[in-house]
């Protein structure tokens, strides 16, 4: 076991022995993996590493071969994906996912509709979610799409659709949150303030993440696991981990100052 | 001055298309023609629409016409299902109806009206034909093939009813789905039975399928016989005679039965792309021929004067001879027998038949009494 | 990942603003003035018939238009209310209301097993499951003893309005249709403009995002086809007291493509589309009907010519044109 | 002698056998169908009223011009494909950008006008074709009479389904089918004809219905209908198969041909169901079908 | 505006010298609205040039315009002295232009081989498939598997990596380090002067700014469907603030 000093009632999201196995072809092996309670963790590690199937797996958009998962020491193992999401682990996608056809605005607001738990009242009118529109409004302004509010999220540029991606997710106010690459594809200004979002809203709840931009990871994470051919291959802070020899040969590469 | 309007409710881009169809409008308008009514003072309108085979259709079109379009009478509807529609609807609003296409004998039995007359032919007496000739013949055994469906039911149930009562056995049954495309299967479970006769208790194109895949599979060739239970020229024609040779089947109507069908067929076909008139037709022809002349004798459109009119007044004309309607509304004449001749025997187009017995009016159809006709009753 | 067509018919209904147009209400209100008055114009039963399938068009609209899910085997809800509510009127003698009722309640439970094997999969293959599941339903139809087979369930007694009301009159029974339908349309456009709506909206629009915001995907589906269900049966139960009458025609697959043409022609997604649609079809059928085999081929070239040249159908280019939804 | 459930084994040997047969021809309807959507993501709806052209074109030559059975096989997938050419250029092309079910209800409503003109032209009760000298007779099997048009029937089945797996999925062209389903545009953007291929694709597509057409028209009548109900049962069959998959939809269409053969025998009242409801439970089962690719 | 201020040079630079690909006044559609607004741009023989610019700034759509994929599209691109505007895309392709695009557009019905053989020869001399999978090993340890099952770097290395094969030596490349690792993205950036090296020429969209530095020689910076300005690689750190200012770099 890697060094674990906190104690094992701030782990808020863990998984023990996590497998992935495809059709002759083993993704993720035998990964641990303790997310503290308000930190943001890191998940890195060389392209098909296995990052993107871990999150699925935590999320359950795919079932695990082996190994357990537990989110606020419950077992989640054998949960369905919408009823994690319901217990307050919500996930980002890697390549960008928006309602296209609904508007910038109505796309939060579908998040926030779920949130207070109206989405089955079929008998009521909609003007109903007005109500909502205030709080929406602020996620998009946080995101720095107000000027957007009303256009077809399908017409956003990929960077803007990425933002809406997490405007709309906050609106959730999930405990924790899974963001896969959410830097990738964004002009450095918009990295500069996605980076900012990302820690004002790590406030008061938790971010495990997976990016490759490493002056993000650098700047933001308080704990990075590396994973590599699906094993876990070192862990720690960012100081640690960059140093980590295997981790510069894996991953980083000797040319990145 | 009297002025009736018909309409001609029938098939007309379905199965039953070619054996009623516009063919029956032809057989309307030649009655109307032959009766001069024009001359009598009856001014006819003729008009027609395709049912679709549908009993929605149908009572949908019945009951537009009576209520908005001052039909008197409707004649054809083939398709039972359709015909017990219009057979409601006539009843409700107190018209006319009188069937040639329709085959089901509960036209006249358990759904009989007193506003409807079946004039052609009925399961009945087709059963009653084919059975009792084959079972005398010494083709006793039977084997049924039957379309899974009320329609079939009823063929099936009357025909072996036939069967076993003039001392024949049934050695068994296979229901298949309507409408069925591959009936191989069936027809060697019929093979293996051991049977003589396979009855064959569908219809239309399952009929027509039916045979030619028994030709197919040499069951014909085999030595085993195939009776065919509602099956009109139009599907032999359709069949060809290689396929269709031997099978037996009875009919109402033969356009080559005697001098004055031959004539009359001959101008119904110069008219119908020359293509002989069906039985159907030929019901059409005569009972808008035997209503014409109730209406002029009783001079006006009233419904239960002009159906005890033709009830009252026997039946006569030159494709069925003479013949009476029943108190049931079940038109009575003669029914045949007849055997598809070889492509050898045949000496052209439509020359498909030989007679093989004729069964008398009397005998030809089920006595009234077990119908269980509900209004004859009171 | 399945790729994801730019523009499909659905820009139509997402569209549609937050909030009811008050225009909306205005032409539901001139409409049900018009129907008022049109039985002194036009034959009653022939309307009854347009009312029915007006409302089966809308009750498939509401799947189509909004839920994204094209079910070709509709006539099989339509046509099993219709054989519940003609037996029940029939064999047991219940009153029109509690027949229809029985109907939609049969409807309504098909759709409820029908679609929670449908949903399993999407879009073509979602069509191609309802169309070979009606085709059951049909068989079953055929086949079962009481549906009267091809012949049908016939003279099926209109019967008295709670006990009381006379219906044998059409001009009586048409006004209870009309209620009945105009209430059915006025739900289903609740429905479509409430926020479940907007939830079935989001669904058709990106599922698995759907998935991850914690919606149970799968049950918004169920409940959306068993409304449609419910509506299409109600359509058939209705269709069965007027006409008297429940058929193979009502099940068959026919059927339920003729439904799909009605909401196709009239406008997909639109909400008065589908009303239109129904009344062109329907008059269609009645007005051309001795033209024999030629209704099924100008049907076809109406179904290609809405395909090809007219998408949005008359409803939606109507809408485009006023730059308002329809 | 044994028996099973009171079938003798020869009887049962000759319903598998009819089972193959009717197999055939859905596999041959199925496999087209697959190849259409499989890689146009068409459902292509007019699939049974191009079958009854392929037997109607067939009856039309051997009347009209005397062109006989074996010509027809080679004529009428070369006439009735290029009337699919053209439908796919005029029409089909113009939807690619749209949603899919687009493509079913264009394809419906061809089904439409195609069955009514021709029933309009020919009427229902269905024109004779028989069975080319050749191929008529048959062979005593011991079990039973097997005509020997139906086993030729099987063979050509076998062979054209063989022969089409191999050009989809083992060669290069196969593969740029494949990938034109996806994203037509960036295999344009590779330099590849993408449209004419997916016309031509189209064109294969309804010529194979079209020969399945010829090979169904000595054993059915030529029937204007004789397509409607049976592209009900090969979608089913598809969907069971799993849509994507050719070899899905050959296997699956021999296989429910014998399973319907047996239905028959045991059971026939339930024979026009017994494949919706092995539809049901593959779906609950194995939603994407039993060979279909899970996306 | 100032945009015939901005066109004006760098139409006299591609007058006199024979440019490879000269944009000339291109504007683009999607559907009704407009995105490109008169972009105007040169790249010569053997060079790597970059467009750079915030997101929704249209440089996708550049590259796509010049491909032919954008729905409408007006002004002139003229490639080897040949028109390319009223081209369709498979013609732009023989003509010697490979495109990766955005969203990487991995077949998913395809095996890995599949997608990587998949590009026809347009020209020879493409790069031959051992080179190929020895510059990305990762591709070949995966041969047999489902294309769309690959992580999302490896798929970008599959995007990469077939286009290599065709023989264009014109790459049009859109943002091909999105989503890679570290690693990768050296390896890319090696790969890219070894391309250059043997007489490819690139136009690169990117946003990871660190790695246009390290491999272009010029960089066009794309605002609102116009090119607002040009800055030569060695000119960079001169140019910072300007850069800062459009980048917020
Ligand atoms: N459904 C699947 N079937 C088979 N193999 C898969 C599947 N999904 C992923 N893989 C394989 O598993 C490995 C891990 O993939 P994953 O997407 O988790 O990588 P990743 O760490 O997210 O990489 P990247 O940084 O490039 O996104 C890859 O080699 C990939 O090819
Ligand atoms: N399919 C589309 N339909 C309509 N508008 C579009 C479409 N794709 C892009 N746009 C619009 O075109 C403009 C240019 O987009 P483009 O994708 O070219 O930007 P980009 O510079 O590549 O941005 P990014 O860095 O985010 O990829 C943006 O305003 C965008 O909203
Ligand atoms: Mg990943
Ligand atoms: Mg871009």
């Amino acid at each position: 076991m890697t060094t674990q000093t906190a104690s094992a009632a701030d782990v808020i999201l863990s998984a023990r022995g996590l497998s992935k196995r495809f059709a002759g072809f083993v993704a993720v092996n035998g990964v641990d993996l303790d997310v503290q309670r308000g930190s943001i963790h890191a998940l890195i590690g060389p392209n098909g590493a296995g990052k993107t199937t871990c999150f699925n797996l935590l999320t359950k958009f795919l079932q695990p071969s082996a190994g357990t998962i537990t989110l606020n020491g419950r077992d989640i193992t054998r949960m369905p994906a919408a009823d994690i999401a319901r217990l307050g682990l919500v996930r980002s996608f890697q390549i960008s996912a928006v309602f296209p056809k609904l508007s910038v605005l109505e796309n939060v607001r579908i998040a926030l509709q779920r949130r207070r738990g109206d989405s089955f009242d079929f008998w009521r009118s909609q003007t109903v979610l007005h109500q909502l529109d205030a709080e929406a409004m602020e996620r998009i302004d946080e995101v720095g799409l107000s000027s957007f509010t009303n256009e077809t999220a399908g017409e956003l540029s990929y960077g803007r659709k990425r933002a809406l991606e997490i405007a709309t997710t906050l609106a959730l106010e999930p405990e924790m949150l899974l963001l896969d690459e959410p830097m990738a594809g964004m002009a450095q200004e918009d990295v500069a303030r996605i980076s900012a979002l990302i820690r004002k809203i790590s406030a008061n709840r938790t971010i495990l993440m997976v990016e490759h931009n490493l002056s993000v990871v650098a700047d933001l994470s308080d704990r990075i696991t590396v994973l590599a051919r699906g094993q876990v291959l070192s862990e720690g802070s960012y100081e640690v981990v960059s140093k980590d020899p295997r981790v510069i040969e894996a991953y980083i590469g000797a040319g990145h100052e | 001055q009297t002025e009736v309007k018909i309409g001609v409710l029938n098939d007309r881009s379905g199965v039953y298309a070619d054996l009623s169809g516009e063919g029956s409008v032809i057989a309307a308008r030649m009655a109307v023609e032959d009766f001069d009514a024009a001359g009598k003072g009856i001014t006819v309108e003729i008009v027609s629409a395709d049912h679709q085979n549908k009993p929605d259709v149908a009572s949908n079109i019945a009951r537009q016409w009576y209520d908005q379009d001052g039909v008197d009478l409707i004649v054809d509807v083939p398709t039972s299902s359709a015909a017990f529609a219009v057979n409601e609807i006539t009843r409700e609003k107190n018209k006319i109806f009188m069937n040639s296409g329709a085959g089901s004998a509960d036209l006249t039995g358990a759904q009989c009206s007193p506003n409807t007359v079946h004039w052609t032919y009925d399961t009945w007496a087709l059963a009653k034909g084919t059975g009792t000739a084959m079972v005398e013949q010494g083709n006793d055994k039977w084997f049924f093939i039957t379309a899974d469906y009320a329609f079939g039911h009823a063929l099936e149930r009357d025909t072996m009813a036939i069967v076993e009562g003039s001392g024949g056995e049934v050695v068994g049954t296979v229901r298949h789905p309507f409408p069925g495309t591959d009936f191989s299967s069936y027809l060697l479970q019929a093979q293996a039975s051991g049977a003589q006769v396979i009855g064959l208790a569908n219809a239309g194109g399952d009929t027509v399928n039916t045979i030619k895949q028994a030709s197919e599979f040499g069951i014909t060739q085999a030595g085993q016989a195939l009776a065919g239970l509602l099956i009109f020229i139009t599907d032999i024609h359709a069949l060809g005679l290689e396929t269709a040779q031997g099978l037996v089947l009875t009919e109402s109507f033969y356009w080559d039965l005697n001098d004055e069908t031959r004539a009359w067929s001959e101008r119904f076909a110069a008219q119908n792309d020359g293509k002989k008139p069906t039985m159907v037709h030929a019901g059409v022809y005569a009972s808008v021929l035997h209503y014409l002349k109730a209406v002029e004798s009783t001079g006006a459109k009233e419904t239960e004067a002009l159906m005890a009119a033709m009830k009252s007044t026997p039946t006569s004309d030159p494709l069925f001879g003479d013949g009476m309607i029943r108190e049931d509304g079940r038109k009575i004449h003669d029914m045949h027998l007849f055997r598809v001749k070889s492509p050898a025997e045949s000496t052209g187009p439509w020359d498909y038949y030989t007679l093989v017995a004729t069964t008398p009016a009397a005998d030809a159809f089920r006595p009234i009494e077990d119908g269980g006709c509900a209004f004859i009753a009171e | 990942m399945t790729t994801q067509s730019e523009t499909g018919y659905r820009s139509e209904a997402a569209a549609l603003p937050v909030g009811t147009p008050r225009h909306h209400m205005v032409i539901f209100a001139v409409l049900f003035g018009l129907l008022l008055v049109a039985p002194s114009l036009l034959y009653p039963v022939f309307l009854m018939k347009v009312l029915c399938f007006a409302l089966f068009a809308s009750a498939l609209n509401l799947l189509l238009g909004f839920g994204g899910l094209l079910s070709f085997g509709h006539a099989a809800f339509f046509g099993s209310a219709s054989y519940v509510a003609a037996y029940a009127a029939k064999a047991w003698g219940f009153n029109p209301e509690f027949a229809i009722l029985l109907g939609v309640l049969a409807a309504a439970v098909l759709g409820l097993g029908i679609g929670a094997l449908a949903i399993r999969r999407q879009g073509i293959y979602f069509a191609m499951v309802t169309l070979a599941f009606a085709q059951m339903v049909f068989f079953f139809a055929l086949q079962a003893p009481f549906t009267g087979g091809e012949d049908g369930i016939q003279a099926v007694p209109r019967g008295k309005l709670f006990g009381l009301i006379d219906l044998s009159s059409d001009l009586t029974l048409y006004f209870v249709v009309l209620a009945i339908v105009f209430g059915a349309l006025l739900l289903i456009y609740r429905i479509i403009h409430s926020p479940f709506g907007q939830v079935l909206k989001a669904i058709r629009d990106n599922e698995p995002r759907s998935i991850s915001l914690g919606y149970k995907v799968n049950r918004y589906k169920l409940a959306v086809f068993v409304m449609s269900a419910a509506l299409a049966g109600l359509a058939g139960a209705t269709k069965a007291i007027v006409f008297q009458l429940a058929s193979l025609t009502d099940v068959y697959w026919t059927m339920s493509g003729e439904v799909v043409l009605m909401t196709l022609l009239g406008g997909m997604g639109t909400v008065f589309g589908p009303l239109i649609g129904a009344a062109i079809i329907v008059s269609m059928q009645n007005y051309f009907a001795g033209f024999g085999a030629w209704v099924t081929v100008l049907q076809g070239v109406i179904f290609v010519g809405s395909v090809l040249l007219f998408r949005e159908g008359i409803v939606g280019v109507l809408a485009k044109w006023l730059k308002k939804p329809l | 002698m044994f028996e099973l459930l009171g079938i003798p084994p020869q009887a049962l040997f000759g319903q598998l056998l009819l089972g193959l047969i009717n197999g055939s021809f859905y596999a041959l309807l199925s496999l087209g169908l697959a190849v259409i959507f499989g890689l146009l993501n068409i459902i292509n709806f007019s699939h049974g009223a191009q079958y009854m052209m392929g037997a109607f074109v067939a009856w039309m030559l051997l009347t009209y011009t005397g062109i006989n059975y074996w010509w027809a096989l080679l004529i009428v997938p070369l006439v009735v494909g290029a009337t699919g050419v053209v439908i796919e250029r005029l029409m089909i092309s113009r939807l690619y950008h749209l949603d899919h079910l687009y493509g079913l209800l264009l394809t419906f409503g061809l089904a439409l006008i195609i069955q009514g003109l021709f029933r309009n032209q020919y009427g229902v009760s269905g024109l004779p074709y028989s069975i080319p000298a050749e191929l008529s007779g048959g062979t005593n099997l011991g079990f039973m009479f097997l005509p020997n048009y139906r086993a030729w029937v099987i063979v050509a089945s076998v062979v054209v389904c063989f022969a089409t797996w191999f050009a989809i999925e083992k060669t290069r062209l196969g593969a740029y089918l494949r990938a034109a389903t996806e994203n037509p545009t960036l295999v344009g953007a590779f330099g590849i004809n993408v449209p004419r291929m997916i016309t031509l694709t189209y064109g294969f597509g309804v010529a194979l219905a079209a020969l399945a057409g010829v090979l169904a028209a000595p054993i059915y009548s030529v029937n204007p209908n004789m397509g409607a109900d049976l592209i009900i049962v090969v979608f089913a069959v598809v969907v069971i198969g799993g849509m994507g998959s050719i070899l899905g939809a050959i296997l699956t269409g021999f296989g429910l041909g014998v399973v319907e053969g047996l239905t028959r025998v045991f059971y026939p009242e339930g024979s026009a169901v017994v494949i919706f409801v092995i539809m049901a439970i593959v779906l609950l089962v194995k939603p994407a079908g039993l060979f279909g690719r899970t996306q | 505006m100032s945009e015939p201020a901005m066109s004006e040079p760098m139409a006299t630079v591609g007058a006199q010298a024979d440019s490879l690909l000269a944009v000339r006044d291109l504007n683009g559609w999607y559907d009704e609205s407009h995105v490109l607004h008169g972009i105007n741009f040169d790249v010569y023989p053997g060079e790597v040039v970059t467009l750079l610019g915030r997101n929704g700034a249209g440089k996708t759509s550049t590259l796509r315009a010049i491909m032919g994929l954008l729905g409408k599209r007006k002004g002139s691109v003229r490639f080897d002295d040949r028109e390319l505007i009223g081209l369709a895309p498979r013609h732009i392709a023989h003509a010697g232009i490979a495109f990766c695009p955005e969203e990487r557009g991995i077949f998913s019905s395809l095996s890995v081989e599949e997608n990587l053989m998949l590009p026809p020869q347009v020209r020879p001399g493409g790069l031959t498939r051992e080179a190929v999978l020895d510059m990305f090993p990762n591709l070949r340890e995966r041969l047999g598997g489902q294309g769309t099952k690959l992580s999302g770097g490896e798929q970008q290395m599959l995007a990469i990596a077939r286009i290599l094969r065709t023989g264009a030596k014109f790459l049009l490349l859109d943002e091909p380090t999105e989503g890679l690792a570290p690693v990768i993205v050296q390896q890319i950036g090696r790969t890219l002067g070894q391309l250059k090296s043997q007489g490819f020429t690139i136009v690169l969209v990117e946003q990871n700014f660190r790695f246009a530095a390290s491999v272009a020689d010029r960089h066009y910076v794309v605002e609102q469907g116009r090119v607002i300005d040009t800055i030569p690689n060695a000119d960079l750190a001169a140019n910072m603030n300007k850069l800062h200012a459009y980048l917020g770099v």
